[in-house]
């Protein structure tokens, strides 16, 4: 019974020592969820606390349902991105919905209007059996979400991996607006204050597997399985409004969305933050099934379900407010002073517990951990010479780089009517103007899991690195990030070892760039059959464009412009896409990152941009320079010519993946100023090429863009609709 | 010019009209309920898009039987403006103020992108500013947006020349390329691309900004 | 009382969903398929013993909102 | 020969269109409705004349394709 439900019998026996006896069945289900991987982060939590959370702009970090940050003139920005891998999996479109659905409560729980959605996403291998209907069931279940609730899906990332085929990635991201004096928490602060339950009726989604299966528990097994969870987005737009007009009333003490472990999480944090304890009267809960039992309504994890901390005497107009928009609403229970969670049903006691032991005392783990094997270094020179403009053209065409208009064209991008950027346009950064102003905000999800993989700990730094270049490249001013550390089994030493590296690689490239991280979440034991995931840290940046008249993005070109690249180029193939995609050589020791060269590199792109001295940038990064030529050049749809390098071979030249470039685009009139600055700031700026009629050409050879676009449009859709 | 934008639960477009509005009139709309059983005395009434009740049995369903409907029925037949974007069409539709029905697209998947569309009438008040020489560029954004009617109701709907807007590149399976049709009497549109999303404030090329003038043109 | 109601796409017209199907069909191997076409089935909890009164309502309710009559048929079957 | 194919939601799976109009109706003033499932129907035309073996090919196509067993249960019927 205790082993179905997850604890360890240390666990179990600490858990009866803090009780002073043993638990009911309703406080172990309680227990053991408040105690998963999933709500204590025990194998986690000692190595986030490495990332730096605190900036000049950052007004809520970790801890709360999402990060905060200050976007000036009262502004704040609000986000977080989340997993939802496992249900994805098991049922791609509800998996996905909901995942959005999830994250796009944990922003406007904080008072924010959720204003864009972003996602990650990462499939086994095009030719695995399950990957196709895996991608049409997820991308339609995140636009079906989505785009019903009217918020944008405005960027995001989508990678084919083996490593991923019997274990998808899906991680959403959600961002929103909120004055910055105008943020909800969860501390239930005050004692007798009206808990109000709101939102859709509680059923038996998604109720814990292992524990359901035990056959103590029930006779009735096939009727108790656990049930898939379906995702409501005309409740989820309800809600939305309906929370953002209560919180407009001065109404609310705290408030908190049911995530995981729905009723029991969301109570037990409330409480727990405000110190204070908990009475609910089970009976008052919204049902949508009959005969639900305590156990399972504290478990239930039904979507789309808000708990409330009201202030004295609003109950009645908080009511009216769901009422109108047909939210199911009840008052549940109240604050109290015990410090205890005293549950009732049918007039029984039917659990007890003392709240701070479940969070305070919940285990901790410092689990060992191996550093992974250090990868050899690949020599460029056992590399064959090759045709470059067609390796560029098989390059655009591999799975993670061909286009992925078959997805985005599913996600409505321009509701709410601020989208500047989204995934068709040439930026880095998707942009979503804040309504009604002359600035935006900048976003973008990174992660490069065959650096990871290689090197955790460099590939750790990269993302991160990434992430910052492509709020640059866009014209913002990095922020703050979000994560989601996505990873196999911890207890594995050689997993924990990815897990650890990793974050600190992260931490240290956040800690350089000044770019902290204010929310986040951890994925754990995605593997199967004892095959672990490539590790994948996908980290979420935001940044804040603050006037909208400056240049952005790399949609425009003018013939005759000059292509001039910033940083240095060693020509470094290890874990390249070219490695993979065109020798077929995989696991050498990525790029290395030079964080403070990426901070100066970075900076001197900021003035240059500050000074309308470019008309385009591009961060350069998967398949190299030539790779973010043809980017350029497919969004502009004018035609580049890149010229080959004295010192190194083609294929390192052009398709080296050396950390902290971006390829920018002037016209020859602003060219001495740039060089000036340049010079004034030590920064490596060197010619590469020029913009030219309609060919893509690097040295001399070259094709015609219309048939590098035809081919790179091409493979997805072949791919979905053979 | 008064307007009105009805918001149902589950609108998700409502505020894009009310900037579209508010950008052209320099006036900010009313936004009705839909559950609010009078209708203010406007010129235009502005069915926005999104998916009103979830788009649950069928798009626009729900929403026609609501209460306001009944008004907005009133409102056109005594020939004010009623137009209809997206989930607002569906309703129209669905209600009976425009003919036909919009199914799903015969990609069965939603699709999102700019689309060219020719006017075909400019003599309408939706219309007017528009010219017929060269197609106009404005977003599509729908899973249902194909556009169905029997036969006799198609030719009868070109006889009298009630198609507004066409696509040049049927992007969802529209009989005769239909994108927008008005009523019998020039007061009623339906339209399934997004004229609020092209208003030239987002990079796009504004071609929207002409329809919200159109309407303008007639009761300035 | 429950209350069955179908709701189909009339025969005259086209059914994107069920060609989609169909080709799906096709593809994975059951080529006897020869069409397909895709309808709703809405069940409805009632209250009340009167079969014949609740046949009634349920028509009107297909006729005011559950069916499209410009493309859909209907029919009620009413079960206890 | 035909097969009717009922897909249905399993019953504790939430659904979310059943619930809209369960409301819909109710505004309507059909209040003897307690509550509305929405489920599917798929009608295959069919080559052939043998019931037992279309039962089962239908039942394969189900599993594979026409009803999502994660969260829907399917009923197949042939007729001719
Ligand atoms: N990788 C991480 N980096 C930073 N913060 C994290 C990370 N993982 C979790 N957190 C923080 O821990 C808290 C709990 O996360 P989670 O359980 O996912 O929240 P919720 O229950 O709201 O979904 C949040 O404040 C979250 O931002
Ligand atoms: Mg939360």
């Amino acid at each position: 019974m205790v082993a179905d439900h997850g604890l360890s019998p240390a666990e179990y026996a600490k858990l009866c020592e803090q009780l002073g006896r043993e638990p009911n069945l309703n406080e172990l289900g309680i227990c053991s969820v408040m105690w998963s991987e999933h709500c204590s982060y025990k194998s986690s939590r000692i190595h986030l606390s490495k990332f730096p959370t605190t900036g000049p702009r950052v007004i809520c970090g970790p801890g709360e349902n999402a990060g905060v940050i200050d976007i000036d003139d009262g502004d704040a920005a609000i986000f977080k991105m989340e997993s939802h891998n496992h249900p994805s999996f098991i049922e791609p479109y509800q998996g996905a919905a909901t995942g959005v659905g999830g994250i796009m409560r944990d922003v406007f729980t904080m008072g924010a209007r959720p204003v864009a959605l972003l996602n990650a996403l990462r499939f086994g291998a095009p030719e695995h059996e399950k990957t196709r209907s895996l991608v049409s069931g997820v991308v339609a279940g995140i636009g079906g979400y989505g785009n019903c609730v009217g918020v944008p899906t405005v960027g995001g990332e989508m990678n084919f991996d083996p490593g991923y085929n019997g274990n998808i990635l899906v991680n959403a991201m959600c961002v929103g607006i909120a004055k910055a004096d105008q943020i909800f928490y969860s501390a239930a602060k005050g004692v007798g204050n009206s808990i109000l339950y709101v939102g859709a009726r509680t059923g038996r989604d998604g109720i814990h597997g292992a524990t359901m299966a035990s056959a103590e528990f029930s006779d009735d097994q096939e009727a108790k399985r656990p049930t898939v969870q379906v995702g409501d987005p005309f409740t989820e737009k309800r809600l939305i409004e309906a929370c953002l007009e209560l919180m407009a009333t001065g109404n609310i003490i705290a408030i908190q969305d049911m995530g995981a472990a729905g009723l029991t999480s969301s109570s037990i944090e409330m409480a727990d933050k405000g110190g204070v304890g908990i009475e609910i009267d089970l009976d008052k809960v919204p049902l949508r099934e009959a005969n639900m039992t305590p156990y399972e309504m504290m478990l239930s994890e039904s979507q789309e379900r808000m708990l409330i901390v009201l202030k004295p005497g609003t109950e009645t107009s908080s009511r009216q407010i769901f009422t109108k928009w047909e939210l199911d609403v009840a008052v549940i229970g109240q604050t109290t002073d015990t410090g205890r969670l005293v549950l009732s049903h049918k007039d029984e006691v039917v659990c007890d517990l003392p709240i701070a032991p479940l969070s305070d005392l919940a285990p901790q783990y410092d689990r060992p951990w191996r550093e992974t094997e250090p990868a050899p270094v690949l020599d460029m020179s056992t590399l064959p010479l090759r045709d470059p403009i067609d390796a560029l053209a098989r390059l655009m065409c591999a799975p993670d780089m061909a286009s992925k208009r078959w997805v985005w064209e599913q996600y409505d991008r321009h509701v709410m009517g601020d989208t500047l950027a989204a995934s068709a346009s040439g930026s880095d950064a998707a942009i979503v103007r804040i309504h009604g102003s002359n600035k935006a905000l900048a976003m973008t999800s990174d992660c490069t899991p065959r650096y990871v993989k290689a090197n955790p700990y460099v590939g750790g730094k990269q993302a991160v690195a990434e992430s910052w270049r492509n709020l640059i490249a866009s014209g913002a001013e990095p922020i703050a990030i979000t994560n989601c550390l996505n990873f196999g089994n911890p207890e594995r030493p050689e997993i924990m070892g990815q897990f650890v590296r990793a974050v600190e690689g992260m931490a240290e490239a956040c800690t350089a760039l000044d770019y902290p991280v204010v929310s986040g979440n951890v994925s754990l034991y995605n593997e199967t059959n004892g095959a672990a995931i490539p590790p994948t840290p996908t980290v979420g940046g935001v940044g804040l464009i603050r006037d909208l008249s400056l240049p952005t993005g790399f949609g425009t070109a003018v013939e005759g412009d000059l292509l001039y690249l910033v940083g240095h180029t060693s020509g470094w193939l290890g874990s390249s896409l070219y490695a993979r995609e065109i020798e077929g050589i995989t696991g050498h020791e990525p790029p290395p990152v030079d964080l403070e060269l990426e901070h100066n590199n970075g900076k001197f792109v900021q003035s240059a941009i500050g000074a309308s001295l470019v008309r385009a940038v591009h961060d350069v990064s998967d398949g190299g320079l030539a790779a973010a030529a043809a980017d350029m050049a497919m969004a502009s749809g004018k035609g580049m010519a890149l010229e080959g390098s004295d010192i190194l071979p083609a294929h390192a030249w052009y398709f080296g993946e050396d950390q902290g470039r971006y390829l920018l685009m002037v016209s020859a009139n602003n060219l001495t100023r740039l060089q000036d600055m340049a010079r004034n700031d030590d920064i490596s700026l060197s010619y590469v090429g020029e913009v030219i009629g309609d060919d893509i050409a690097l040295g001399s050879s070259r094709m015609k863009l219309s048939e590098l676009r035809k081919q790179w449009e091409q493979w997805l859709p072949a791919l979905m609709e053979n | 010019m008064r307007a009105a934008v009805i918001v149902f639960p589950g609108s998700n477009c409502d505020r894009d009209a009310a900037s579209a509005l508010a950008q052209v009139t320099g006036q900010a709309p009313l936004m009705v309920w839909h559950q609010s059983n009078e209708l203010p005395a406007v010129d235009l009434v502005v069915l926005p898009g999104g998916f009103a009740y979830g788009d649950y049995l069928r798009p626009g369903a729900m929403a026609a039987r609501s209460v306001i409907m009944r008004e907005v029925c009133k409102h056109a037949e005594a020939g004010g403006l009623v137009a209809g974007i997206c989930n607002g069409f569906q309703v129209l539709s669905e209600v009976g103020l425009l003919p036909g029905v919009l199914m799903r697209n015969a990609g069965l998947k939603f699709v999102c992108k700019p689309v060219a569309l020719q006017v075909e009438r400019i003599d309408t008040p939706f219309t007017s500013q528009y010219s017929q020489k060269s197609p106009i560029t404005i977003p599509v954004a729908h899973h249902d947006g194909n556009f169905y009617a029997s036969q006799d109701e198609l030719t009868r709907l070109e006889d009298q020349g009630q198609v507004v807007f066409r696509y040049v590149d049927n992007p969802n399976g529209s009989a005769n390329n239909i994108a927008g049709i008005v009523n019998q009497a020039n007061n009623v549109l339906g339209m399934m691309p997004h004229p609020e999303r092209a208003m030239g404030t987002t990079g796009d090329g504004g071609d929207g900004v002409l329809f919200f003038k159109s309407l303008l043109g007639g009761f300035r | 009382m429950k209350a069955i109601v179908h709701v189909r796409l009339k025969p005259d017209v086209l059914d994107p969903q069920g060609q989609a199907i169909t080709g799906a069909l096709h593809a994975l191997g059951f080529t006897e398929v020869i069409g397909a076409r895709q309808g709703k089935i809405i069940e409805l909890d009632l209250d009340g013993t009167d079969h014949n009164l609740a046949k009634e309502r349920v028509e009107t309710m297909c006729g005011q909102l559950l069916a499209n009559t410009v493309i859909e048929q209907f029919t009620v079957t009413i079960e206890d």
